[in-house]
């Protein structure tokens, strides 16, 4: 017989999954459209614009998605009936409507100072993502307090960069290729770092997440094709053909690092509510 | 209960369920107290926390256990032996409280020398007649101990109680006028066959190792056991003993009380607060339905039905065998007299016997399993069913439902559909060859209706109607009133006698609401003012039951319930007002009010009380007369020291001393001398089916239970190795009959029959918990869920005999939300003989992983050539014919 | 004053009458109506639509130095503990949760959106989501006839979306001066409702009683110093926590949060060093 | 829809929350299950509907509380699975019929009268009986006394002998 769980699992299904993947991107955008916003280069200048616009634009599909997954989609605008410091729903709803309105007027004023702010914002999204799901009686979230927002900004970054990438695989953009490329194998490498220390420091709790079906399927397709296949990628090409030309071999890193992203999303929320329904852990709780 | 009713006088719960608080241990046997009476079992709760010592006595390890102190594992079906055992720990321990057996209880009764004990006939009393064809009446009387008649032959099959009987010496008569026989007594209980020796030798062989080999019970909790009802009872503490259906749904079920029953009076336990025994009915008016009953044996009051085994073909004839001598029962007379005036109105007069002729007259047995075995010969046409599902939770319900489709036509009363109004379309059923015409009438809730029911402990509650019955159910009252006025009308021209009953039975209930008249509505409160009784000349209620005359002026339903409705205005059952113990104030408890029974018993002898700490009702010197917290249950200002007056009649027969009123001599009854069919003194008889041989004694089973031995009625046998299992029947907290199992919020915490089954037995038989299993009898077989429990237990009996038992709920049925097979379809038709009651508590079984059959037109469908019928149809007690309904 | 309950498990028969009078009070539908196997327990949990929910635990020993198996069974209702600092409180973003006047925490039906995010909040996993139904004058309604399609006709029901339940502590009725309909349905009072300050003097009492009759009895959320604070429903034990499905030691959720924002934080700052750096690099 | 900045922000719907049973009608009543006989107490609005049922918590006996099943009275009588229109199959029908009650009481009334004539026995063996075999009638322990009483003074005056109930199972 099944063991009786003692902690419930949110019905987070792929609307959350997909919520927080896109969040990510949205934040990781806005970060690279900042950062692009330091050099001048038509190029950047492009990245910028584009990285802003997809901002903007996931900025406002979040919601979407988010209000697709509520219980009562009518009732969104609850969540502005109050500001909460403890709860990251809450501070993320609200930063996601002040990231909207920022994130809309940068596009239009390109203003120094404004697309600082929705980096910092965009960042704060990214982030905060894992922190909702860390603040939980979750195990496995709990557990990951440490590794998790920072995994997760880690992929925002990288999944950014790679979005960005394919939106510049046509056109003169190799400089800011090349730019995207070493943040994203920096990004990547952190997260790869990250994820190998808490799957050490998760111990049995990591189970749900490394074990079984599910384990090896992120294995396989985050850490394997989603990071490490794009880092080594990206190093060959950035250190041997030397090349700017766009092949569509070029698009391949990219896309297995989003899908790698949506995987590591998907794994953290499924392994998450299997976690919670462990007995032993939930009666001894994460401190 | 007879078991009650012969030992003490009345058929009714000695106490209150409140008082249990009191109790300074309480043994719970042969009921599962906090599953199936959880409110009341808060009492038991308290005395716990108060200090008492909580006993539970089961086969089963229930949530009754898990609170109690002490639980002991028991084999179903042996309790005699477990409570005989006691009764020789307590006789050879001389833990008995003296002074209270001597004075209040037969004990020092002696009997006759014809008498013969089990012990000496191997099993059987003396009187025991191999070919005896009984003649009596059913059970008539059997539910009301008051009737022990001296010198008569018991109606039973079997046993002529004439050497039951008391030796009795002549004194002189209290009057003076030359002499008077009373019963012959030895005060110091030493005259060998006075009651005391006599229960002394009959329980000698019930000792621990009995209790060991026999129950299974280990020899230190049965020890236990003994100590804590022995130190808990005498002057400064009591006993409690609480029982329910685990007593009585058997083929000595009777007897089983009896034996508690002499266990309290050896201890002293009755009449005294914090003692006596608790009966556990099951449903809402169980004792309603008894007292004022539809019980084909008794009339209103425990008033027995005229039959014609007693020759009781006038008024006279039944008034001379069924009125006592002394003791209460003396006033029968009055009683009778007052129903026929209250049921035939002014058509009864002294010049016809008050109608005593309108009454049918019994032919034998004709409760329920006897009348279910005739609709199955076809003998029955009409079927009412209101209430009940008898096609679930009847006896060997295939039979039963089967015989159903010989009906003519079934009018079912009930708020939901149930599995017996639906029963020709049951599965296996073809509805194109079922001739019966149905109806089925939607019955209003309690919620829907005004009326009065009758708790475990004698207690009339009124309930008010609250709101209108949804869509077009009605009361029951309304339509069995309107059948009455339907009746009446059809009957209106006839000038056959044989319709006068009809015509002329008093039927003017309507009610006092104009909108409820105009509905058809009956008046619920004209109906209880006419079971008060009223004056005939006047119209005016009585005040009570000593009001009632036998001149034919007076008429009253049902003189137990006398004073329920003193005047017009007045409905006690509807009084509110509580205190914090007996609350005389809140409802009605019958007789007269009174909370506990027999509570003369609580002072000594003297009129003193036993002790400070159990003080309840006593003599005051001042006043003259019996006060306490409760209403005496004595005449109240009958002094203790008054004598008894040798040929007296009535109560004046008994000394003021003499506690029991009901009885004879005013005593409880240690040794009932005659009235049960099956013996003076409880005697451990294995059950029907059953595992093992009798330990104690050559015979096997109660000589005088009721079997049918027929085709469709197929018994396991003893020691049948298809069948090695024990099964046990119970009820469960979250279910009653099919009134719950539509309810979604009970449906969903127990949804399915399931088997409760030791992990050991679930490994030998590869049963898995939770997986379907099939469980089998002769009589049929059915699939329950397995439920595998270390709190079911194995036991070992003698010779190191491991026995495994296994537990299933009987509120299931095919219909409802929770739902599943019936038990009923595992348990045969066999009969108790004094109370015809069947034995579920104890079967034995067959069990196997998976499902069970589709149901195919099963063996009780083949019809039965008519020749062989009538040779099989009639039931039998151990071959001998038993007075089935038909003949 | 806060008002909560005190449940006494060493009084508790199992009967489930607070299961049903909690729902027949709060009109709330059944779970379903399948058989578990677990001992006397078929609604297995407290969900968004069970607010008491009674545990049964069954444990027999038999060893040879015993005369016969003991066996014991233990029973216990359980029920959201109302925390002195509630995760699911902290948790919600709509402000649909609060803390009443009686110091009880509450969920506003027609507050929540349900979004969900109370129930990996609670560290004893009392909170879940249901689906309702529209009542006439628009307030939410649970479904009470929620019968099984293949025996009943489905009543006609429009579903309009989930919303979070858990026990109200009978708010409504509170606010009636009525007691809870749990604790006023008890037959054995194993579950008290009153001031908690009362209730935990009563309970600290009852304890001392029992150890002196030599029962392990111990209370549970009232002494610990817990980040979820004191229980506003509290126990009374006599076995490990766990038996009565319960945490040894619940974690205030939110007491993650300075690690969690630290550790994004931490990351930001390094991704936008790096990114700048690679970026600035001509 | 109220907004604010702090946490614990009530809606209008809370505010004027109260127990729906205030100001109704509480009608005294007697559970209907097992023999305890717990009080409890029916609350009907002014349209007389049914609101709730819960203990009486002035019963010496129950003190207000209850088991599941009393618990669930409210469920008992309201309830989309309960059966409110009398019902009627013809022989060898496969289905049951809605009819009026008039008709089914008439119909009833018809069948009692004439299974009656047909199987009433007015003398056996030279003594009399005046009762018949062929109607019997089953129930009693779940309804009330008066029930009982009518139902006892008809069946018998009809001469019907076979009257049971529960109490003997």
């Amino acid at each position: 017989m099944q063991e009786k769980p003692i902690l419930k699992a949110p019905d987070w299904g792929t609307s959350v999954i997909g919520y927080l993947f896109l969040g990510g991107l949205m934040g990781g955008s806005a970060i690279l459209a900042a950062l692009a916003q330091s050099n001048h280069s038509k190029a950047e200048a492009r990245l910028q614009r584009n990285a802003a616009l997809s901002a903007f634009l996931l900025a406002g599909a979040c919601p979407a998605v988010l209000i697709s997954h509520l219980g009562r989609p009518e009732r969104f605008l609850n969540m502005l009936r109050v500001v909460k410091f403890k709860s990251p729903m809450s501070l993320g709803a609200w930063a996601l409507v002040a990231f909207s309105a920022v994130s809309g007027l940068n596009l239009v004023t390109r203003s120094r100072p404004l697309g600082m702010l929705a980096a910092a914002i965009g960042a704060f999204v990214a982030g905060y993502t894992g922190v909702l799901l860390s603040a939980t009686a979750v195990p496995l979230w709990a557990k990951g307090k440490y590794h998790i927002p920072a995994i997760s900004l880690c992929s925002a970054v990288s999944g950014a960069c790679a979005l960005q990438n394919l939106l510049l695989l046509r056109g003169d953009n190799g400089a800011a290729r090349e730019r995207l490329e070493r943040l994203e194998i920096a990004a990547s490498s952190a997260e790869l770092l990250l994820l190998l220390s808490f799957e050490r420091f998760s111990t049995q709790l990591g189970a749900p997440m490394w074990q079984g079906a599910r384990g090896r399927r992120f294995q396989m397709v985050t850490m394997r094709l989603g990071l490490l296949a794009p880092i080594a990628m990206h190093a060959a090409l950035l250190f041997s053909y030397r090349s700017r030309g766009a092949t569509p071999l070029r698009a391949l890193p990219s896309l297995l690092s989003l899908c790698g992203g949506y995987v590591l999303r998907e794994t953290l929320v499924q392994a998450g509510k299997e976690s919670a329904a462990q007995r032993a852990p939930a009666l001894r709780q994460v401190r | 209960m007879p078991g009650l009713g012969t030992s003490f006088g009345r058929g009714g719960a000695t106490t209150f369920v409140q008082d249990l608080k009191n109790s300074d241990c309480i043994l719970i046997e042969g009921s599962n107290f906090a599953e199936c009476h959880p409110v009341a079992f808060r009492f038991v709760m308290q005395a716990k926390e108060r200090g008492a010592k909580i006993i539970h006595v089961d086969p089963r390890f229930t949530r009754t256990s898990a609170l109690a102190d002490t639980y002991v594992p028991i084999r179903s079906g042996t309790d005699i032996v477990f409570l005989g055992a006691i009764i020789n720990w307590v006789l050879r321990n001389e833990r008995y409280f003296k002074e209270y057996v001597q004075h209040y209880t037969n004990a020092s009764s002696i009997l006759t020398e014809e008498f013969r004990d089990t012990e000496d006939l191997e099993g059987l009393f003396s009187g025991f007649n191999e070919s005896a064809r009984s003649g009596g009446g059913g059970s008539a009387q059997s539910h009301e101990g008051a009737s022990q008649s001296r010198g008569e032959a018991a109606p039973g099959g079997g046993y002529d109680t004439q050497s039951w009987q008391f030796e009795e010496e002549e004194v002189p008569r209290f009057d003076g006028t030359g002499t008077a026989s009373v019963v012959r007594r030895d005060p110091s209980l030493q005259h060998e066959r006075c009651v005391f020796q006599v229960l002394r030798r009959h329980f000698a062989r019930y000792d621990a190792q009995m209790v060991q080999d026999v129950c299974g019970t280990p020899r230190a909790l049965f020890e236990e056991v003994c100590e804590a009802l022995a130190s808990n009872s005498g002057r400064e503490r009591t006993a409690a003993i609480a029982y329910a259906v685990g007593w009585t749904q058997h083929t000595v079920g009777v007897q089983y009380i009896r034996t508690a029953a002499i266990l309290q009076l050896l201890l002293g336990n009755v009449g005294r607060p914090g003692g006596g025994i608790m009966a556990l009915r099951g449903h809402a008016n169980i004792q309603g339905a008894t007292d004022i009953p539809t019980l084909y044996d008794l009339l209103p009051g425990y008033l027995p039905m005229p039959a014609i085994q007693r020759d009781e073909q006038d008024l006279a004839s039944y008034l001379k065998s069924n009125a006592k001598p002394t003791g209460w029962w003396a006033n029968l007379p009055k009683y009778m007299v007052s129903l026929l005036k209250a049921f035939y109105g002014d058509a009864a007069t002294k010049e016809n016997g008050y109608c005593f002729d309108y009454l049918p007259q019994l032919t034998g047995d004709h409760s329920m399993i006897p009348t279910q075995v005739a609709m199955k010969d076809g003998e029955v046409k009409g079927y009412f069913v209101i209430g009940q599902n008898p096609a679930a939770s009847g006896l060997n319900a295939e039979l039963g439902r089967a015989a159903m489709e010989r009906l003519e036509w079934m009018v079912n009363l009930d708020s939901y559909e149930t599995d017996t109004a639906s029963f020709w379309r049951r599965e296996g059923a073809d509805p194109a060859k079922i001739p019966t015409e149905c109806f089925f009438i939607p019955a209003a809730t309690v919620l829907e209706k005004d009326g009065t029911l009758t708790n475990t402990n004698r207690l009339l509650q009124f309930h008010e109607k609250a709101v209108e019955p949804a869509g077009a159910s009605r009361s029951d009252l309304s339509f069995i009133y309107q059948l009455g006025l339907r009746l009446k009308e059809c009957y209106k021209t006839s000038t056959d006698p044989k319709d006068r009953p009809i015509l002329d039975m008093t039927w003017a209930y309507a009610h006092e609401d104009e909108r409820e008249r105009s509905r058809g509505e009956p008046s619920a409160l004209a109906v209880m003012q006419e079971i008060n009784g009223y004056r005939v000349s006047s119209g005016e209620q009585v005040s009570g039951f000593t009001e009632l005359q036998e001149d034919g002026s007076t008429a009253c339903g049902g003189w137990i319930y006398s004073g329920v409705c003193p005047d017009k205005q007045t409905h006690r059952a509807r009084n509110r007002e509580a205190d914090d113990y007996t609350s005389p104030d809140w409802g009605f408890s019958w007789p007269a009010n009174r909370r506990m029974l027999y509570n003369r018993a609580s002072a000594d002898p003297a009129g003193k009380p036993w002790s400070e700490a159990k003080k309840y009702v006593w003599w005051d010197e001042r006043g003259q007369e019996w006060t306490g917290y409760d209403v005496p249950d004595f005449p109240l200002t009958k002094a203790p020291d008054t004598p008894a007056k040798p040929g007296a009649t009535g109560m004046d027969a008994h000394s003021g001393s003499d506690p029991f009123i009901m009885q004879l001599d005013g005593r409880g009854a240690i040794f009932v001398s005659s009235t049960l069919k099956d013996g003076p003194l409880p005697t451990h008889y294995e059950p029907l089916n059953s595992l093992v041989p009798n330990a104690l004694y050559k015979q096997q089973h109660n000589p005088v239970m009721c079997e049918w031995k027929r085709r469709d009625n197929p018994y396991n046998g003893v020691a049948n190795e298809d069948y090695p299992y024990i099964l046990t029947t119970y009820r469960l907290t979250e279910h009653s009959g099919i009134m719950t199992k539509y309810v979604p919020w009970l449906a969903e915490l127990q949804p399915a029959l399931f088997a409760e089954i030791d992990p050991e037995l679930a490994v030998a038989r590869n049963l898995k918990n939770g997986d379907w299993v099939t469980i089998r009898t002769a009589v049929g077989e059915i699939e329950a869920r397995a439920l595998v429990s270390g709190r079911i237990q194995p036991l070992r009996l003698a010779k190191g005999r491991w026995v495994h038992q296994i537990g299933l709920p009987y509120n299931y049925a095919p219909l409802g939300l929770a739902h599943g097979d019936s038990s009923g379809d595992l348990v045969p038709l066999v009969m108790d003989p004094n109370v015809s009651i069947h034995e579920a508590k104890t079967l034995t079984c067959n069990i196997r992983a998976g499902r069970r059959n589709k149901r195919k037109r099963s063996h009780v469908d083949e019809d039965v050539p008519a020749a062989q019928r009538s040779q099989e149809g009639a039931p039998t007690a151990h071959g001998r014919d038993f007075p089935g309904p038909q003949r | 004053m806060s008002t909560g309950f005190f449940t006494d498990t060493t009084l508790c028969i199992g009967c489930k009458a607070c299961e049903v009078a909690c729902k027949q009070w709060n009109e709330l539908p059944s779970d379903g109506f399948e058989f578990t196997g677990e001992s006397y327990d078929n609604t297995t949990e407290l969900s968004a639509t069970t607010w008491r929910h009674v545990s049964f635990s069954e444990k027999v020993e038999r060893k040879p130095e015993l005369p016969y198996p003991q066996t014991r069974w233990l029973m216990s209702s359980d029920v959201c503990k109302h925390c002195t600092h509630a995760g699911c409180l902290e948790a919600c973003p709509t402000g649909a949760i609060i803390r009443n006047e009686f110091g009880n925490v509450y969920i506003q039906p027609d507050v929540c959106n349900g979004c969900g995010y109370c129930v990996p909040a609670c560290p004893f996993g009392v909170v879940d989501l249901m689906q309702m139904v529209g009542g006439k004058d628009g307030d939410p309604k649970y479904n009470t006839n929620v019968l099984r399609a293949d025996r009943m006709e489905h009543t006609a029901v429009q579903a309009i979306g989930g919303i979070a339940g858990k026990c109200t502590l009978c708010y409504d009725r509170q606010r009636s001066d009525l007691e809870p309909a749990c604790s006023k349905a008890c037959p054995t009072e194993s579950i008290q409702f009153g001031d908690l300050d009362e209730l935990r003097e009563r309970a600290r009492k009852r304890v001392e009683q029992l150890q002196g009759r030599q029962v392990q009895a111990r209370l549970y959320g009232v002494d610990e110093n817990w980040s979820v604070g004191t229980l506003g429903a509290f126990f009374l034990l006599t076995d490990a926590p766990a038996e009565y499905d319960l945490p040894e030691r619940p974690v205030l959720p939110s007491t993650h949060q300075p690690a969690a924002y630290a550790s994004a934080a931490v990351a930001a700052t390094a991704l936008f060093l790096i990114g700048s750096l690679i970026f600035t690099r001509s | 829809m109220r907004i604010g900045a702090l946490p614990n922000v009530t809606s209008q719907r809370t505010d004027n929350l109260r127990a729906r049973t205030r100001g109704a009608k509480a009608v005294p009543s007697i559970c209907c299950y097992c023999a305890v006989g717990c009080a409890t107490l029916a609350h009907v609005d002014d349209g007389g509907k049914l609101l709730n049922v819960e203990g009486d918590p002035e019963s010496p006996i129950s003190g207000g509380h209850l088991c599941p099943k009393g618990a669930a009275l409210f469920g008992l009588t309201v309830n989309t699975a309960r059966w409110t229109t009398v019902k009627y199959r013809a022989p060898y029908a496969e289905r049951w019929e809605e009819r009026p009650l008039e008709w089914a009481m008439d119909r009833i009334a018809g069948l009692v009268k004439e299974t009656r004539e047909r199987t009433f026995v007015k003398e056996r063996d030279g003594k009399r009986v005046n009762h018949t075999l062929g109607i019997a009638s089953l129930g009693g322990a779940t309804f009330g006394i008066e029930e009982n009483y009518l139902l006892g003074k008809l069946m018998r005056s009809l001469g019907v002998v076979s009257i049971e109930n529960q109490a003997r199972i």
